[in-house]
């Protein structure tokens, strides 16, 4: 049970960070909270995509030292490299959640501007009040 | 990868996600998640993903963080939880 | 020529999404007219598509010249070439019809909205057309982005509802992402159909398990079935009505879409079925949205709000087909896909043209309508009949399908929810017609005679044409629905039916 | 609330020297990218961000008078351009969408070379695109309660969204 808590961590910790943006999304009742929460929860995703690329042992990041114009091109061993494929799908996630941010935040002023208020009860009240 | 890097920097970045969804000054909050951001750069740094590291750096805890700035200064700073 | 139009389909309305700020410079109402000459462009290559499959078979396009399964593979099937034309053609008609209705919902904003709407049409092209599960998760965040966008720009509400979709719907993608991830360990692949030869022998491994139920979990949110619907009603119903015209067809559907894709193609068929029992839970939740749908649509006064509810429960019957996994179920379903995008933007835009007219869409007010806005209505009763299932319209022989699929497996709990919610939405339904065309008008309207005073206020032609051909559209895959059946559809169906 | 309030000597001269210094690490990022880390996406944030550094220290309208939001739009649209009519030229040229390697007889170089310049052109079309982009929904937010500011900013982020998913 140790070896599997201690062999895996950084999975268990992919998964804490998750369920902590999770609980930020669907308990905090402030919205800016939410979104960092759900900044949090997409982060998560990312360190678990990470995790997956990593190799232990004589390994180095994925940049060859030497480009096609030195004229010789070596024969590439893969065992010696982190697998950078889930490292580049991630750049494209990041950028999704920055997007993903900047709308959230626009639509945040947007209701800020009309509530006064970025609570979710309180909007809720306001919404209730005009209703009745 | 030196694991007890590795702990220590996923203890601090689950310590600035825990203070950036618990603290109530929504400025705070935002400063503690371009923190937490930055955590997560070093921790992917330190795993071998430079790219996705660099990327972190520049996008999430950069620009992130100016977004969320802007955003709390245009809105309200208090929060009630 | 035939063989780049997986790429231009994607390509054309993107950089024409990002070409409207240029063309919008000097005048914003250009932007209208280069929206509409974009997406007949891309209704020609998607008929293209669709036209060359049928003679020719699949077709695969490697992006960049890399092969599978390192590149990113474009794969266009029947399943494909069957979606691409529903989207093509649905948008191009709403694109026609919203000239007026923007002008007058959001002032002089044509630009962004334009591009907002090119680009949400390219993400959902490029779901369909895709053979690469990572670039999945890519076009739903770009349709999914441009459709936060959209919906934020309309009234009241909008704001509040918009942000609950972004929560819900970056949660939904992120499941989805996770799943690809899972498969990712366990494969070491991305291409789709790579995938899907690599993991039978792996179907008893948690890791798959586990990754099939996270990829289902995030479609269905973003296809807002039963318990994860919660963020659709309000989302669509406060955003701009050609908007809503828009993507109440569109979106949901091409979620439906890919949970097709990932069951019976990513996965073979009996993975669902058997090793985790999937099907039988998404049917009992199919036949919940159905029911609970139907009944929060008899309890709205708006009838915006009542469709989006019924959109609800149409989701139901789509998501009951594809749990049914078998013949008639998954050509119902497909068939289902198809009547909907025709009636949801049929009855959208004839909600949009009302609101364009009277200024609010209360049930309550719609007295007269019949003799006001005849032809629009008369589209709507053609809408209503298709939402129904009366014959000649797709929805009978979709609903008919759904039945046949139900019988055959002995699901008679389904057959009698399939009926009873059919009655719901006579109930729901009728109750519009009754008002608008036989309850008198009030007697402090101050006059006499009413009937012969009312006037006819037709919305203008370019409104009227698109809900016209919408009208058209629901009848036409009505009559020809067994030719597209046996053309189209039962190629889709997986083998082991 | 950012504006000119915070104007001081000390972060203006350390702006001063540093965002030319910024910029320069910009360009390297951007066209060492296929060697290293970086890239368009990075190259065209850190652009931004210089921007940003200016708006910042000197205040909306200093950065305004730089970058107008208009020409900032234009220039969204121009580096998607780029990238797209590189892809269209490929596509023109008998290969697939974005095959570099039809431009070899273009540019009269070997492959490879045909393939490395392709992508630093489509890389240089992604960072005026995303420098653009950053910087009007920043602008924009900031600016957010003199106009319709928000929507615009929400069709920005979205362009931005998009030109990096063409990056990957």
């Amino acid at each position: 049970m140790l070896e599997l808590l201690l062999s895996k961590y950084n999975y268990w910790l992919y998964v804490i960070l998750m369920m902590i943006g999770l609980y930020a999304m669907l308990a905090k009742r402030n919205l800016v909270k939410k979104l960092i929460g759900m900044n949090i929860f997409q982060t998560a995703v990312i360190l678990f995509y990470v995790s997956i690329g990593v190799k232990t042992g004589d390994v180095t990041v994925p940049i060859l030292p030497y480009g096609h114009h030195h004229g010789h091109e070596q024969a590439i061993n893969v065992a010696h490299y982190l697998n950078p494929l889930p490292h580049v799908l991630m750049l494209t996630a990041i950028v999704v959640s920055i997007a993903t941010a900047g709308v959230a935040l626009a639509v945040l002023i947007l209701i800020y501007r009309r509530y006064r208020t970025l609570e979710e009860d309180e909007i809720l009240k306001i919404n209730q009040e005009a209703g009745t | 990868m030196i694991w007890q890097l590795d702990l220590f920097l996923l203890l601090f970045v689950i310590i600035c996600a825990l203070a950036a969804i618990n603290v109530r000054d929504l400025l705070s909050a935002a400063i503690i998640l371009g923190a937490y951001s930055f955590f997560m750069c070093m921790l992917w740094a330190e795993m071998g993903a430079v790219d996705v590291a660099f990327t972190e750096a520049t996008v999430s805890a950069g620009v992130g963080t100016v977004l969320f700035v802007a955003a709390v200064f245009k809105t309200v700073r208090r929060s009630k939880d | 020529m035939t063989h780049q139009f997986p790429a231009l389909i994607i390509v054309v309305p993107l950089l024409a999404a990002l070409a409207t700020p240029l063309v919008g410079w000097k005048n914003g109402r250009l932007c209208y007219y280069w929206a509409v000459f974009t997406m007949a462009l891309v209704c020609f290559f998607a008929i293209g598509l669709l036209r060359s499959v049928i003679l020719n078979g699949p077709i695969s396009y490697h992006q960049g010249g890399w092969a599978p399964p390192w590149g990113i593979e474009y794969y266009v099937d029947y399943l494909n070439a069957f979606m691409l034309p529903i989207i093509a053609v649905i948008s191009l008609i709403v694109i026609i019809y919203s000239k007026h209705s923007i002008n007058r919902e959001l002032g002089g904003r044509q630009m962004p909205t334009y591009t907002l709407i090119l680009l949400m049409i390219t993400g959902l092209m490029g779901i369909v057309v895709t053979g690469d599960l990572f670039n999945v998760f890519v076009f739903l965040e770009i349709a999914s982005l441009s459709c936060y966008g959209l919906i934020a720009s309309g009234q009241d509400g909008a704001p509040l509802a918009t942000f609950r979709y972004i929560i819900m719907g970056t949660i939904g993608a992120s499941c989805y992402l996770l799943g690809v991830g899972y498969l990712y360990i366990v494969t070491g692949s991305l291409n789709l159909a790579d995938v899907s030869q690599l993991i039978p022998p792996l179907y008893h491994s948690r890791v798959v398990l586990s990754a099939g139920v996270l990829m289902l979990v995030g479609i269905s949110l973003k296809m807002a079935l039963f318990p994860l619907h919660t963020w659709l009603p309000n989302a669509y119903a406060y955003a701009p009505s050609s908007v809503s015209a828009l993507i109440a067809p569109l979106f949901t559907k091409v979620a439906a879409y890919l949970m097709i894709r990932v069951m019976f193609t990513l996965f073979r068929p009996d993975f669902f079925t058997t090793i985790i029992p999937a099907t039988t839970i998404l049917s009992w939740l199919a036949v919940t949205a159905m029911m609970i749908g139907s009944f929060y649509a008899i309890a709205q006064d708006s009838l915006k709000k009542m469709l989006c509810y019924s959109v609800v429960a149409q989701i139901g019957y789509i998501a009951l087909g594809i749990a049914l996994a078998n013949k008639a179920g998954l050509i119902g379903a497909l068939l289902h896909i198809l009547n909907e995008a025709f009636t949801k933007g049929c009855v959208f835009l004839v909600v949009g043209a009302i609101i364009y007219q009277t200024g609010d869409c209360t049930i309550d007010h719609f007295k007269n309508l019949f003799r006001r806005m005849p032809y629009t209505m008369g589209a709507f009763t053609i809408g209503v009949f298709s939402m129904i299932g009366i014959p000649p319209t797709c929805g009978f022989f979709s609903k008919l399908s759904l039945l046949m699929g139900c019988i055959v497996d002995h699901h008679w709990v389904f057959v009698a929810v399939l009926l009873i919610s059919t009655i719901l939405n006579v109930i729901y339904f009728f109750r519009v017609i009754k008002v608008a065309s036989f309850e008198e008008p009030e007697a402090d309207y101050g006059r006499k005679a009413p009937y012969d005073q009312v006037r006819m206020e037709e919305v203008p032609l370019s409104m009227r044409i698109p809900i016209m051909l919408m009208a058209a559209g629901i009848l036409l895959t009505g009559i020809f629905s067994s030719t597209i059946a046996k053309t189209i559809l039962i190629h889709i169906v997986p083998a082991g039916f | 609330m950012l504006r000119s309030r915070y104007q001081d000597i000390i972060a203006q001269t350390i702006v001063r020297i540093m965002v030319p210094f910024v910029q320069i690490y910009a360009l390297y990022v951007l066209a060492h990218g296929h060697y290293s880390p970086g890239g368009g996406f990075q190259g065209g944030v850190i652009l931004a961000a210089s921007l940003v550094l200016i708006f910042l220290v000197y205040g909306y309208e200093n950065a305004l008078e730089r970058l107008k939001l208009a020409t900032a739009g234009r220039l969204c649209s121009l580096g998607v351009l780029i990238y797209a009519g590189i892809g269209f030229l490929c596509l023109l040229l008998g290969g697939n969408f974005l095959d570099y390697s039809r431009l070899a007889p273009i540019f009269q170089v070997s492959l490879p070379r045909a393939r490395s310049l392709g992508i630093l052109g489509i890389e240089t079309g992604v960072a005026l695109a995303v420098m653009a982009a950053m910087y009007s929904i920043i602008m924009d937010i900031v600016n957010s309660d003199t106009g319709n500011g928000e929507s615009h900013a929400a069709g920005h982020e979205i362009e931005n969204g998009e030109t990096s998913s063409d990056g990957k």
